[in-house]
């Protein structure tokens, strides 16, 4: 029993902020907008409190709060940090706060309801990255879905509900089966240990675990449930359908979350649940993880090179750049597993940048055909730029951030199978491929008859739309130039998870 | 340790520039990259604004500043680190700025390693990109964005000097991948036009291809050595008894696939010629003098790896001399001016490769330096031109100019000579390097179509020559009466790339004549001897006298053949294109015809490339869609329906009437008796 | 005088005799009430049934509870004919259908769900039931007020909110439909 | 001895003088709604403190008494169970004044016959004898037929109410003629002694008897009804649908958990020991209710039917619940509880929701009235939302504890119960399809015909509230309840595994 | 051969069969009559043939007999009672269909 500290704040604030927002008059959305800026900000701002007082040579879980919960089955509420779910947290907050002020122009009906969904929502992820028992975590894995759902459902695009709808069960049907697997996993400690104590505590399991308790049938079993869950979410194909639907219909915000954190719970599930929890069964299946992965990577981006919607194709793109994630962590290998870790963190930044700059275009032309656009690079030289700045981010040009985390998984991947690694290598070309293309039919040509129809609308970015990309802008050269201090910040994470398989680092 | 001290920390320990023991040299190599790339930053912010409330001078007045700048700079550190001074010495002086990639046993710096090899690059790159700017100021003169233009060129000056200067193979990769932006950028300079968009599109992927093998190879790199700073890992690599995870051989081809891509060695070349749609300028600076170099140094970098893998460096030697002869035959038949030189870079560079595949390593460098000076001087010399008869650049339009642009046309002659090695022109001394070694070391065959190729490129370039300034006139009336000569700005450089086109073989290579030896390979020595040693041991003295006298004969003769041939058929002075005697001998039989047709159509390479990758390509992606939604998703959204119906199924039972559902719940009565009697009765 | 304890020819006691004949009756009188087609005359026919019915009760000793059984049932069943024809004469009398299209399938149930029960009492070892006995009232009262109070006085609430609800519903109400 | 009886029965007495005196009010003052209710909730204040006075701390303490008590036991199971219906009538009667009034449709018969199901109930959960339970039984059932046809001018209500009432009284004969088979075969109607009879017959060598099997089939088809299982369930989605919407609300809940409450007394205090037989019939039982009502409720466009056939679902999860008790698992039987209460207070809640949407004559229940409900009523359609998230099991509401606590069970159980409790989670899934399509109109379509906004009454409103809070409540902090069900759950008889 | 129904009336068997034969027949009639009088009668011949077992037992099992009276007695109440019940929606339901024909109330199916 601790007392509430700073992770609690951090979690619960933007829920804080949602209960006074919504005694707001509805009737006033600027004064809505604004108050939920604040508080995003308010989450933002400890969130980088909390990074400063991070020790990143001390492996060990910090900011670690305890509480009796539900103690007939020794539910706890018990959060805590380690270095990847501190960076996750930052760049949860992060965004959020761009989203929110991204939301400014685009959302202008029902503000009120959007502002607190979108809180509420930053609740559910943030909780995610900073539960340490299973049963509190599979709460906010669920409290996530609902924001979401009444996000792209409300304000989404014409095909909404239907997005919205899919979106929901195909998580749903993972998630549940992940709980029976959860519940399966804290039975099994509880009739080895003959009490409930600790019997959904992370770090109590995960020790059980590596004292085999898990392994066998059920590991693999349960392991299974995991993995569907965590796969619908990241996602890794073949479960891969619900994203380009979802990200066509979403709003621009609801796009940028959704890649820039949404997809990161699956990739940090795997990390934080599925190999701690059941390393032996993460051995049999990483084969079959990892060509799933392989065929994410390559399928992702060349179905990516025939996209007529913008956004169908940063989705896809999305669907190859994840495959990455899941590519690193399952090969075992310590730069393969940092490599994923930094291409979370990279996915984020530069996937929520591109959504953002895609939404922007929409605003002004309410439509996203590529086919329709073109020669943008006169009309709107310096949203060009933008855009042409995180697309080679989105390559993976040395020097931006998406290289190193790139290089590093794909090296990791090389080590432990030359084979594999260059398969996944070859992606370089295919992205490369669809990324200049959808910029050449944007930015390069003669203004297309389609834009210069609809004339003086096509104005270049406004400064608040500027004041949304400068932090991911400047974030993508940071850690492209000194990944290092992502590397440092989740080296615990690293160490923690390689040693949880069996691994010794630098093996 | 706190994370934001960390972040510090490593800042200061990375930064032992305040250290003694090098003196300043770390600062000034530091500098050579980093101005450009301040330059670029403040162009690229500041220059619009700059441009419209100054005029364009404002904006280009620090870009091509710096690069003077950094021109004075690399010449400080050239001359010691040529001439082994210290603190570089034979082994080259090496430092790190900070750990770029802490990534555990992955641990990648972020530094700088200068010996003479870095030397002679930095001495090409910085010179002819110095006065590439300078002749860019009067070539963009009548452009609206030139701040953009000039902010690509110092991004990739930067770019290229990074990879020059890189120790560590990962940085080398950095500058690779970014000297493609930076030619992505300037080649799509004119982005409006399509032609240009899809040029600088096609030159970015199609080096990605050989990058993905550059990159396969690093991670060998690592797989077998666990450091990627370059000079540890070749010892390690080559250091006897290294047991190696991934064969010396492969890593090689992989590291050489990278080469191709950057140096658009065949079947990777398709990009360059089109990158001819970039300002003319780009052209010279970029697509022939400096990046496309970038394979060659690569592999001059690996050296010890490539000596200790010869399988390989035959390989080399092969695609290296089959590109010189391939490039060679379609620059006969281009008619764009710009097209022909660009065919005859790949044309040379694959001569470059021939050496490096036949050992010899210091022509090669040689050939580099040489040819980056006279191509460069072709290649602002044609842009000249082109500004001269209004952005025109089919040779058919030219003629006769030689009178109304006589410095452009004298440079230009002096270039044409030196490629086609004419001695005591540069181009001479290199090639006849290249040869004599490539014949010396066995590769007989090299040596034979090297020779031809020799008499190809004296001939194209004189075809050039004839269409471009002799003959009639064939230029648009309209634009006839007011061609001029360039500015100062143009013919300055001109004039100053001439110079080394005449001497700088003369002086880097001459002494071999004298029977010493060349003072290039003197620089060089350090770097190429042990791997030398290990192709061909010790070499044999140069005797003027015995073969190395009649193979420079031989040579020579190719040459001069080549020019009479292109004399005889497109004239000189007032002497005009014999027309009929070229479709003469094109026509003369099926053979000639075909030979025609396939160098006027690049033997079919872009139809190729355009059927498999766009068809064939486009096709495969488009089903891999339709297989996506329809399969993929059609088999979720068919769970849906599925549920759905069986629902709508069974709600047919729900009849409304009391009777069937009592007739149902009497069914179920009678299963359930059954089943229990069944249960019950079972013996416990 | 007394009767022999079996009847001449047939080989088979007096009870016996009563009891096929009960049983005949009340079993014939059941299939009457679910099969004629005239409501009121199914009426008549339970009556039969139940008071056959009754008889058995008697044989079986029960005296008692066939004594309710005839208040009861005959007082109550005739109310329900009452109501019965008072409802289904207004309309076009008895209908036309008797049956269900599901009859037949009904029918095959039934039949099935009797011959298991058959069995299964057959199969069934009740243990020792050879003789008969005759229920004394005195008993009867004595349980029914002291071990079955409880369900006693229950079954009066029952009755009592049985009353009011059909009360409720019964009474006409007035203003229409919606 | 009378006495002390007395005191164990007070809570029944009292019930029924509630129903009496809520009559008396009606006599003295008719058709006057204010008195009425101050009655009957007043009444239930008061029954409710009766019942804990009573049960407090007592289990089976009957066991000393002679006379009517053999058939009657108070232990924190029944104190459970009937604090439960207390609560569960209170609602519905603060829920149903204003949807009632709105069709001219008296108040007190509705609270009185409501308190005599009440009752029935409550006699059902304190009865330890056979005859007690049936009757008990048909006290509860008897007005739930009358509810179903409260309104009896309109054509639905009163359709629903025959067909519920005739397959109902179908159902209790055969319940009926199982009981009496059971009493044959055992001799006796007091609970406990038939477990005593039974423990020896099922540790006899011998196969059981075919007689005791169809009892059980005939006893299990009659419950099965009750609780409406499928295939019984036939009645459930035209009764519900037919009947005023409070009563709905009312039948979807007390009845249902009425049932589950003889189901435990009578399965599992009474028959515990053939539990091994029993159980895989409750198992598929589980399996077919559960798949069938969520299927089938995924094509419903009328709301009330729809809850319907989710409320076939949700037996399904009870049913889980009690097949992991009858594997030996006392946390099933928990969990059953659990899931319960939990799933009285959102269903309640629900239907509270579409009687206060209906609350204007005419409204249909279909999917379009409450199209845009959001605009219209933000409250009510936020309540509903809630509602309808913890009916999917979406945390953190009471609904997703109470799933949670049956899948817990069950898992614990393990073999066939895994594979049900992976079930359960596929149908949760397709639940949630036809919750979220609710959701979906409430918050994302425009209402074709504009409504105008209606004002509630404080008492809906302060029902609403109640549930509203507990259905949170019961989620956030389930830890209240947890010793509570844990307490009634070990009073129940164990059964071997 | 007769003979073989000697002692038929003493025998619990053939009390509980006839019980069996008229639930069955009961139950036939509550499944195939349209008439809902008549599905009412059937109903009570249901529970009349559950009272038959009830006393047959009480006869025969001499644990039971008191009681079986007495239940079959309080059965009899309930079954009043629901009859009352029965009525009464039937009233109300032919007020509002004007038809006594239970498979015509058909207006909520699916």
């Amino acid at each position: 029993m601790t007392t509430p500290g700073l992770v609690t704040l951090v979690t619960f604030l933007p829920l804080l902020g949602a209960v006074l927002i919504a005694f707001l008059p509805s009737g006033r959305p600027q004064l809505v907008r604004y108050a939920a800026l604040g508080v995003a900000l308010a989450a933002w701002v400890v969130s980088l409190v909390m990074l400063v007082g991070f020790v990143a040579s001390d492996y060990s879980i910090q900011f670690a709060e305890s509480a009796p919960w539900i103690p007939m089955f020794g539910i706890k509420y018990a959060v805590g940090v380690d270095g990847l779910s501190l960076a996750l947290v930052v760049l949860t907050t992060t965004l959020t706060w761009i989203s929110i002020l991204a939301s400014f122009g685009p959302i202008q009906n029902r503000v009120k309801e959007y502002m607190i969904s979108f809180l509420i929502l930053e609740v559910g992820m943030i909780g995610v990255f900073v539960a340490r028992d299973l049963f509190l975590f599979y709460i906010f894995w669920e409290l996530v879905l609902v924001p979401m759902y009444l996000i792209i459902g409300i304000w989404g695009g014409k095909n909404r509900i239907y997005a919205t709808i899919k979106f929901v069960l195909y998580t749903l049907v993972g998630s549940l089966l992940m709980l029976v697997a959860i519940l399966a996993t804290a039975f099994t400690y509880q009739h080895a240990q003959g009490s409930w104590a600790d019997a959904f505590d992370v770090a109590v399991l995960t020790k059980a675990a590596a004292g085999g308790m898990f392994n066998g049938t059920f590991g693999f079993l349960a392991f299974g449930a995991f993995f569907l869950a965590f796969a619908i979410k990241v996602p890794m194909f073949p479960f891969h359908t619900w994203l380009p639907d979802a990200h066509v219909e979403a709003p621009t915000a609801g796009s940028v979350i959704l890649a820039g954190v949404l997809l990161k719970l699956g990739g940090y599930g795997f990390i934080r649940f599925a190999l701690p929890l059941f390393p032996e069964a993460a051995h049999t299946w990483a084969p079959l993880i990892i060509v799933l992965s392989l065929i994410g990577i390559i399928y992702g981006a060349i179905v990516a090179l025939v996209q007529p919607d913008l956004k169908k194709l940063v989705a896809y793109s999305s669907v190859s750049h994840m495959g990455f994630v899941t590519l690193g962590i399952f090969v075992f290998q310590e730069q393969g597993l940092q490599g994923a870790m930094l291409q979370m963190i990279n996915h984020g930044l530069i996937t929520g940048a591109l959504f953002l700059l895609v939404g922007i275009i929409y605003e002004r032309m309410h439509d996203r055909t590529i086919a329709k656009m073109g020669g943008l690079g006169s009309r709107m030289p310096v949203y060009s730029a933008a855009f042409g700045f995180f697309i080679f981010a989105s390559v993976g040009l040395p020097g931006l951030s998406g290289f190193v985390g790139e290089f590093l998984t794909l090296l990791g991947t090389f080590v432990v199978s030359p084979a594999a690694g260059a398969v996944a290598t070859f992606v370089m070309i295919f992205a490369a491929g669809y990324l200049l293309w959808m910029f050449q039919r944007l930015a390069f040509g003669e203004l297309s008859e389609f834009l210069s129809g609809l004339g003086s609308h096509i104005t270049d970015m406004k400064p608040i739309e500027a004041l949304t990309l400068v932090p991911l802008g400047a974030l993508v050269v940071i850690f492209g130039l000194f990944p290092g201090l992502v590397l440092n910040l989740v080296a615990g994470s690293v160490d923690a998870t390689l040693r949880a398989v069996g691994v010794a680092a630098g093996g | 340790m706190h994370l934001l001290p960390s972040l510090l920390f490593a800042a200061t320990e990375a930064t032992p520039i305040s250290a003694v023991d090098h003196g300043l040299y770390p600062l000034l190599i530091s500098l050579i990259p980093l101005l450009p790339i301040l330059g670029f930053a403040f162009t690229a912010l500041f220059g619009r604004r700059l441009m419209a409330r100054w005029g364009r001078g404002a904006a280009e007045i620090v870009p091509v500043g710096i690069v003077i700048a950094i021109w004075v700079i690399a010449l400080m550190v050239i001359v010691p680190a040529l001439s082994h001074a210290e603190p570089f010495g034979e082994q080259g002086l090496e430092f790190k700025l900070w750990t770029w990639i802490p990534a555990g046993s992955f641990q990648v710096d972020l530094g700088f390693h200068v010996d003479a090899l870095t030397a002679v690059l930095l001495l090409v790159v910085t010179t002819i990109g110095m006065l590439v700017h300078v002749y860019s100021i009067g070539y963009t003169a009548h452009d609206r964005a030139t701040w953009r233009f000039f902010a690509y060129l110092n991004l990739f000056m930067f770019s290229m000097l990074v990879l020059v200067l890189a120790s560590s193979w990962v940085l080398v990769f950095a500058g690779w991948e970014l000297v493609g932006l930076s030619s992505y950028l300037l080649i799509g300079f004119w982005y409006h036009k399509r032609s240009a968009a899809l040029a600088a599109k096609k030159a970015f992927i199609v080096n990605r291809v050989g990058d993905v093998g550059f990159a396969l190879g690093i991670m060998a790199i690592f797989v077998n050595t666990g450091t990627m700073n370059i000079q540890e890992s070749l010892a390690k690599l080559i250091a006897p008894g290294a047991v190696l995870t991934i064969p010396l051989g492969v890593v090689a081809l992989l590291v050489f696939a990278g080469a191709m891509g950057k140096s658009a060695q065949f079947p990777l070349h398709v990009w360059l010629p089109d990158a001819m749609e970039g300002p003319t300028p780009v052209s010279a600076l970029i697509h022939a003098a400096t990046m496309v170099n970038a394979g060659v140094y690569l592999i001059a970098r690996a050296n010890p790896l490539f000596a200790h893998a010869q399988e390989a460096m035959v390989l080399v030697a092969a695609i290296g001399i089959f590109t010189a002869i391939f490039a060679a035959s379609i620059a006969f038949t281009q008619t764009d001016i710009k097209r022909v030189l660009a065919y005859s870079t790949l044309s040379q560079l694959g001569y470059m490769f021939a050496a490096l595949g036949v050992g010899a390593f210091v022509p090669a460098i040689f050939h580099l330096m040489t040819h980056g000076f006279f191509k460069g001087l072709l290649f602002l010399g044609s842009g000249s031109v082109i500004h001269a008869v209004h952005e025109e650049q089919d040779m058919n339009r030219m003629g006769a100019l030689w009178r109304k642009i006589p410095i452009t046309h004298a440079t230009m002659l002096i270039g044409t000579i030196a490629i086609a090695g004419i001695p005591p022109l540069a181009g001479f001394f290199s090639k006849d390097e290249i040869l004599g070694e490539a014949f010396k070391f066995g590769f007989g065959w090299v040596w034979a179509i090297g020779l031809v190729v020799a008499v190809m490129t004296a001939f194209y370039m004189w075809r050039l020559m004839g269409k471009t300034f002799y003959g009639e006139s064939r230029v648009d009336p309209a634009v006839e009466p007011n061609i001029h000569e360039s500015p100062w700005q143009m013919t300055l450089p001109l004039v100053l790339l001439a110079i080394p086109s005449i001497g700088l073989g003369a002086i880097l290579g001459g002494q071999v004549f004298a029977g010493g030896t060349g003072l290039l390979a003197g620089w060089l020595e350090p770097v190429f001897k042990d791997s030398e040693r290990v192709l061909h041991g010790t070499p044999e003295a140069f005797q003027l006298a015995g073969i190395d006298g009649i193979l420079v004969l031989v040579s020579v003769a190719a040459a001069a053949l080549g020019l009479a041939a292109g004399l005889a058929l497109f004239g000189w002075g007032r002497r005009r294109v014999r027309q009929d005697r070229v479709d003469a001998i094109s026509n003369a039989n099926g053979a000639t015809r075909f030979l025609y047709r396939a160098s006027l159509n690049k033997w079919w390479f872009d139809d190729l490339n355009d059927l498999l990758f766009i068809r064939i390509g486009g096709r495969v992606a488009a089903a891999m869609w339709w297989f996506d939604r329809t399969i993929v998703d059609g088999a979720v959204n068919a769970v849906g329906l599925v549920t759905q119906d069986a629902g709508g199924g069974l709600r047919r039972i729900q009849t409304g009437r009391v009777q069937n559902y009592a007739l149902g719940i009497a069914i179920g009565l009678i299963v359930m008796a059954g089943s229990f009697l069944l249960i019950v009765g079972q013996p416990r | 005088m007394t009767l022999p304890e079996t009847i001449p020819l047939l080989g088979f006691g007096w009870d016996d005799l009563l009891f096929m004949i009960l049983a005949g009756v009340m079993l014939g009188a059941a299939l009457l009430v679910v099969t004629m087609k005239d409501i009121i005359r199914c009426g008549l026919a339970m009556i039969v049934s139940f008071a056959a019915l009754a008889g058995l009760y008697v044989l079986a000793g029960a005296t008692v509870v066939a004594a309710a059984q005839v208040l009861v049932y005959i007082g109550a069943i005739s109310v329900l004919i009452l109501f019965a024809i008072m409802l289904t004469q207004t309309k076009a009398g008895p209908s036309s259908l008797v049956f269900q299209t599901q009859a037949f399938p009904a029918a095959i149930a039934a039949a099935i769900l009797a011959l298991l029960i058959a069995i299964v009492i057959a199969a069934t070892d009740w243990g020792d039931t050879a003789k008969r006995i005759v229920t004394p009232v005195r008993d009867l009262a004595r349980s029914l007020f002291t071990d079955f109070i409880l369900p006693f006085e229950i079954v009066s609430v029952l009755l009592l909110s049985a009353v009011i609800g059909g009360v409720f519903l019964a009474k006409r109400e007035r203003g229409g439909n919606d | 001895m009378i006495a002390n009886d007395a005191v164990l029965l007070a809570p029944i007495i009292v019930s029924i003088l509630l129903a009496a005196a809520i009559l008396a009010i009606d006599f003295a003052l008719p058709g006057r709604k204010v008195p009425a209710l101050a009655v009957t909730i007043g009444g239930l204040t008061l029954l409710g403190a009766v019942i804990l006075l009573t049960g407090n701390g007592t289990a089976f303490e009957t066991q000393g008494l002679d006379g009517p008590v053999h058939a009657y036991v108070v232990d924190p199971l029944t104190t459970f169970l009937q604090v439960l219906f207390v609560v569960i009538v209170a609602l519905t009667v603060v829920f149903a004044p204003d949807y009632l009034e709105e069709r001219g449709l008296p108040v007190a018969e509705f609270a009185a016959v409501l308190v005599f199901a009440m009752t029935g109930a409550m006699v059902i959960a304190s009865s330890a004898d056979l005859l007690v339970l049936f009757l008990g039984l048909e006290l509860m059932v008897l007005p739930g037929y009358m509810l179903a046809g409260y309104h009896k001018t309109d054509g639905y209500s009163t359709e629903g109410a025959i067909k519920y009432f005739l397959l109902g009284s179908f159902s209790s004969a055969i319940f009926l003629f199982g009981l009496a088979f059971i009493w044959g075969l055992t001799g006796t109607t007091n609970i406990a002694e038939v477990y005593a009879k039974l423990n020896e017959i099922a540790n006899g060598a011998a196969a059981l008897s075919p007689g005791l099997g169809m009892g059980l089939a005939f006893l299990m088809t009659g419950v099965a009804f009750k609780i409406a299982a499928v295939p019984f369930h036939y009645w459930t989605p035209d009764a519900y649908q037919g009947s005023p919407t409070p009563v709905t609300g009312y039948l979807s809940v007390g009845p249902k958990i009425g049932a589950f409450a003889l189901i435990i007394r009578l399965f599992g205090d009474t028959l515990g020991p053939l539990a091994a037989d029993w159980n895989i019939v409750i198992m598929v039982l589980a399996a077919l209710t559960m798949t069938l009502g969520n299927l089938v409720a995924l094509t419903q466009d009328n709301v009330k039917r729809m809850l319907g056939y989710s409320s076939i679902a949700h037996t399904g999860y009870m049913l889980v619940g009690f097949a992991a008790y009858g594997q030996g698992q006392q946390l099933g039987l928990e969990g059953l509880l659990f899931y319960a209460a939990a799933y009285s207070f959102m269903n309640l809640g629900a239907f509270a929701v579409i009687a206060a949407v209906q609350k204007r004559r005419g409204v249909t229940s279909n999917l379009s009235t409450f199209a845009g409900l959001i605009r219209r009523e933000p409250v009510l359609g936020i309540m509903m939302t809630l509602f309808l998230l913890s009916l999917t099991g979406i945390p953190p509401t009471a609904g997703f504890f109470g799933k949670f606590y049956v899948i817990l069970a069950a898992v614990n159980a393990g073999g066939w119960l895994t594979v049900l409790a992976v079930l359960t989670m596929l149908n949760a899934a397709v639940a949630a399809f036809y919750y979220l399509r609710l959701v979906v109109y409430m918050w994302m379509r425009e209402p074709q015909t504009e409504m105008p906004a209606l004002r509630h009454g404080r008492l809906v409103w302060a029902g609403l509230a109640v549930t509203t809070v507990l259905t949170i409540a019961l989620g956030l902090v389930p830890g209240v309840l947890l010793d509570i069900v844990q307490g009634a759950a070990a009073a129940a008889t164990k059964l071997g595994g | 051969m007769l003979g073989a129904l000697d002692g038929l009336s003493r025998s619990l068997d053939a009390y509980l069969v006839l019980a069996g034969v008229l639930f069955a027949i009961g139950s036939f009639g509550f499944l195939a009559r349209r008439n809902a009088i008549s599905m009412l009668m059937s109903i009570e011949l249901m529970v009349n043939a559950v009272n038959l077992a009830i006393i047959a037992f009480g006869a025969f099992d001499p644990r039971l007999n008191p009681n079986a009276s007495v239940i079959a007695l309080i059965v009899m109440a309930s079954a009043a009672a629901e009859a009352t019940v029965g009525l009464a929606i039937v009233i109300a339901i032919y007020r509002n269909r004007k038809t006594p024909l239970v498979d015509e109330y058909d207006a909520m199916r699916q």
